[in-house]
């Protein structure tokens, strides 16, 4: 099953931010965002993850489909690493999260709290999270923020893997991946000419 | 559904801007010929002596508390059901009004309360159920004031104001259960035996009368501005964006 | 003409100032208010364009 | 949902949020009182039991804001809201951990501070009574008011705003239960209805919860 | 300094936390007394003024919260640190800023309050007096609280902790000169103790404050 | 005057992290602290900004010319973004902001919440207030987080002004940011051997 984006507009604080952007993303590929500050990337990812009705168009495909990482990574603080991931396992139903700690390179802190991890280690935990969902669309919001090049390797493998196992990945980065299955995105054509809030139009 | 037109914001503003001076005009004289004759022209209770007085602002005060809850409420729903601006923002406008009201029934009570009971205020059901109603309006305003975003606050009010509305019927009855008051029943009614005697019972209806328009013109014309308000907001976060 | 209020004068007297002092000021912020938030409007439309 | 509950429970020993703060604020509150209001044994024995449901309902109050904010704050709200878990769902289990880690030990330590402000010998059994069966309801109550405010920075004091009057029904009928029974007269109704409140509130109000917080999410 | 002061004002207001809220709780702790104890007049004359003292002690307390932590999430309090501020200097201006949106209107709103809990015609102004001699205090030590929890996440609770023992002599006091006064006794001797607590308070504890925050931000 | 650390030990929670780091910063040069997620590189900032005592060595030229710019920018969601700017220049005794909205390109949006803000420009308007400081010596955690290249580029350009009207900057990145001024340390060498917390050795 494919991600199917069409017609869609999405708006913050009730303005419009990107119209009319289209795209379909099959299994077994990535799709990078890109397009500058503040020009919605978060929006969109927001909208297709369900946090937040589309003010217009269709979204196939995501739903229950979909794990989300965002700017914030949930993590407690006073748990430990395994904990914390336990719980995320336990909520999708999910049993074994070894391959996920493996993945990120977290087996050396496993009993170690969250709350105690450099801003890295965190990220890499958080992004862990995503391993132990199950879900096969990952919708990731800068994920390789704080990450050092050897956890941003470390992550393109993992979501490389989840590709090859058919999984798709939607996501916003300002930097290259060197994923092969990835293509780009550019949103800043889809930027919404400037309008009032939308909900403000009756007000017209 | 014609009625639906005015939950368009630009007729409702048309149309009430046609109705309003003639509503407040008239506000305005049922007010002055009620009080004044009220205060003027109406005999001393035999038992209350001057005090009675009070009634004129009392009674149609404290129904304006009560009645301007039950517009919010029912602008509240259609808001949630049918999604109208206008009604949220209706709703929002009425509030302070309704406050005021809960006010002015109580101050006038605790002041009447003073000669009558020997106390400005006692722990009676019907003024305890005033304090708690006065709360709600409280928090109503004060929610309406925290969110920033238009739409997120006008669902999450008109909600509180469903859930409120249950609380507050539901203390209503606690507090008459907790306490048996001092406080007069219901004298208003079509039932001729309980009703005050005609001298005050007359004036006392022009005030209540005042009193409605006078809220009537106020909701219209806060809602206006509610309406205005939001207007202004959106065409400057479009200069902005420009 | 004032009415002889005997010994509750005070109480009759406040109860009358403070409701209408109350509604007089509410009604002077409402009125203010929408005058502000009319101005408000007409600037920002630029064209003082009527309500529409 | 199990595994949320079992994860709120192991952060609110954790965090040394759960069990002992809402306890010691009601310890606290209820030493206060002799100091506020002066040591005459007669009057505190007759306010006790109010005292008493005042104090548990405040200390109820002022943990509201951890049933829902932290998770608001470190994102986990939202990917709790994406994860195969029905709203109502995490709402009532959040209701239900407040309970256990707030309401419970409240309920078994108000016998112990009856004792503090002399309580009369007949007063325990109700006042635990009491307490046992509104607590549940200050609650769930309390984690609608979390959800209403859940986005605003520090919105506690408005929350306590909004909860307080929600609040009025179920501390007139379950203090009424406290204090007739304290004084040895009969209970039944105002015990009927304070069940009636608490399971009506239980039964209704998680819905009202999801809706609000799933309009604070988007 | 001034500009911290305006600062911390506006936030207050803006964020719609400041006036407004400590003054609501403390009306409603005062509203659910009675339905506590019951609504007989002579009971209530009897507490109010303890109950006052501590309903404004309360709304004292919730609102510390936001003293510091606010600053200390989002990162300003690293800022302020090593800014060119005495840290001394902040903590006060601080308490000064929470006692302006607090402390004041609770003194004022008192008399008010004290009408529903038939407060004796004596009792007005020595409430007055007594709550505008002990709030600054209270705001001065729940700096300090606020500066020692001030790393914990929603530490709020444990701060209330920390606090109310702290807090038990200005209440001891303060509800002590309310009382006589109410009673037609006199007031000088707790006045006096009042009034030496408040000016040590706030003469000393900024520097305690200073010392904590500087620990809790290393 | 310049920024000299000698036999520097920093500790997190009481472990030691990093142990004998030495170097000297010149004014007019910007140094770019490397190493990979846990490193310490944090701690090693919060060190020389005075946010922590050393737990040995010296650190001059510090103090009272830091500006320090963390992960969290210390904004107020509620309050408009000159006026975020406006206080911060009050406390440091500086009049004018414009230079630093003009800088890093927030001049459109001076009168916005701060709390309406995107990721990126809530990050750059934490970069402005830098340069309502007056400071010389800018320690910087992560500057570039969440910014896209432009943004980047603006910043890049901000520290170039800094450097070349004598002042010097500390930063630690994963990205570079072209800077002909500066130096690069890797911290990896200074990593502390596993030790228990400094504080327990009293207890050997
Ligand atoms: C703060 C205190 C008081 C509050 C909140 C209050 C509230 C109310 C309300 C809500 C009504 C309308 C009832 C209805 O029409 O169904 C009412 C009516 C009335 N109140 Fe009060 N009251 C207060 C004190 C007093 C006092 C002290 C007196 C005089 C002794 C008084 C005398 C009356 C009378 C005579 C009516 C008219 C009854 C009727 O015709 O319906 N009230 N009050
Ligand atoms: N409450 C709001 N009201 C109006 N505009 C808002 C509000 N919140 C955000 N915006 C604007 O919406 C736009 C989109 O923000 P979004 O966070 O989606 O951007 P982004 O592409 O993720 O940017 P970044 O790369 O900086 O994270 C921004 O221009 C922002 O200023
Ligand atoms: N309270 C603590 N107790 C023990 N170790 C801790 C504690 N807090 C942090 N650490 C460890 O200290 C080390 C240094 O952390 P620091 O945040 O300085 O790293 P960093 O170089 O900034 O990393 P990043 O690039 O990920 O931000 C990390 O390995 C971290 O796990
Ligand atoms: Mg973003
Ligand atoms: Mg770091």
């Amino acid at each position: 099953m494919e991600l199917t984006v069409e017609n869609l507009s999405v708006s913050r604080g009730g303005v419009p931010v990107l119209e009319d952007v289209g795209f379909t993303l099959a299994s077994g590929r990535a799709l990078v965002l890109r397009g500058p500050n503040g020009s919605g990337k978060t929006t969109l990812l927001r909208t297709i993850a369900g946090l937040q009705p589309p003010l217009a168009g269709q979204i196939t495909g995501a739903g229950e489909r979909v794990a989300y990482a965002a700017h914030s990574d949930g993590l407690k603080a006073m748990l430990s690493v395994t904990e914390n991931l336990h719980f995320w396992a336990q909520v999708f139903g999910v049993d074994d999260i070894t391959p996920a700690l493996r993945a990120f390179d977290l087996e050396g802190l496993t009993d170690r709290l969250a709350g105690m991890l450099s801003a890295g280690q965190k990220r890499r935990l958080g992004l862990a999270r995503l391993m132990v969902t199950g879900r096969p669309l990952w919708v990731l919001d800068e994920p390789t923020v704080s990450l050092d090049t050897a956890s941003v390797q470390l992550f393109a493998d993992a979501v490389h893997t989840h590709l090859e196992a058919g999984g798709s990945a939607l996501m916003a980065t300002h930097i290259d991946l060197g994923l092969a299955e990835a293509d780009v995105l550019d949103v800043t054509p889809f930027r919404a000419k400037p309008r009032v809030a939308a909900q403000d139009e009756a007000f017209w | 559904m014609s009625l639906w037109e005015y939950a368009n914001p630009v007729k409702f503003i048309r149309t009430t801007d046609k109705v309003l001076p003639w509503i407040s005009v008239l506000a305005v004289a049922s007010l002055v010929i009620g009080l004044i004759w009220g205060f003027f022209f109406t005999p001393d209770d035999f038992r209350q002596g001057s005090t009675v007085k009070i009634i004129y602002l009392h009674v149609p005060s404290a129904l304006m508390a009560i009645n301007a809850w039950l517009m919010m409420l029912v602008a509240s729903l259609i808001w949630i059901v049918r999604r109208h601006h206008v009604s949220a923002l209706a709703a929002r406008a009425a509030a302070p009004v309704g406050a005021v009201m809960t006010v002015i029934a109580l101050a006038t009570g605790a002041l009447w309360g003073q000669p009558m009971w020997g106390t400005w205020w006692a722990w009676d059901p019907r003024l305890t159920s005033f304090l708690i109603l006065f709360l709600f309006y409280l928090g109503y305003m004060a929610l309406w004031e925290a969110i920033e975003n238009d739409d997120t606050a006008a669902d999450l009010t008109s909600i509180l104001c469903l859930v409120g509305s249950v609380f507050a019927l539901l203390s209503r009855y606690a507090v008459n259960f907790w306490n048996q008051g001092l406080h007069q029943g219901a004298s208003l009614s079509l039932d001729k035996e309980e009703n005050v005697a005609d001298v005050f019972y007359f004036p006392l209806l022009v005030c209540i009368a005042g009193f409605v328009l006078l809220f009537i013109a106020l909701v219209f014309l806060r809602t206006q501005t509610e309406i205005r308000a939001r207007r202004t907001r959106a065409l400057m976060a479009r200069e902005r964006m420009a | 003409m004032m009415p002889d209020l005997g010994k509750y004068a005070d109480v009759v007297l406040g109860s009358y100032a403070v409701s209408l002092t109350l509604i007089v000021l509410l009604v002077v912020v409402s009125i203010r208010r929408a005058r502000k938030v009319r101005a408000e409007l007409e600037r920002v439309e630029g064209k003082g364009r009527s309500d529409g | 949902m199990i595994a949320l509950l079992t994860r709120d429970l192991r952060l609110a020993i954790r965090a040394g949020g759960g069990f002992g703060l809402g306890l010691a604020f009601f310890l606290i509150v209820t030493v206060l009182v002799p100091f506020g209001v002066g040591p005459e044994t007669g009057l505190l024995t007759q306010i006790a039991p109010g005292i008493l449901w005042i104090g548990a309902l405040l200390a109820c109050l002022l943990s509201l804001d951890r049933i829902l904010a932290l998770d608001w704050e470190d994102g986990s709200l939202d990917l709790l809201a994406t994860a195969p878990l029905p709203m109502e769902g995490i709402v009532s289990i959040k209701a239900l951990a407040h309970w256990i880690t707030t309401g419970l030990p409240l309920v078994l330590a108000a016998p112990v501070l009856g004792v503090l402000l002399s309580l009369p010998p007949d007063g325990y059994l109700w006042v635990l009574v009491s307490l046992a069966l509104g607590t549940p309801a200050l609650s769930v109550i309390g984690t609608f008011g979390a959800a209403l405010t859940v986005g605003l920075k520090r919105g506690g004091l408005l929350m306590s705003l909004l909860v307080l009057p929600l609040y009025v029904p179920t501390l007139i009928f379950g203090a009424e239960v406290a204090r007739r029974g304290a004084e040895g007269l009969t209970v039944q109704t105002p015990l009927l209805l304070l069940a009636g409140i608490s399971f009506g509130v239980i039964a209704l109000l998680p819905f009202a919860s999801a809706a609000v917080l799933r309009i604070n999410l988007r």
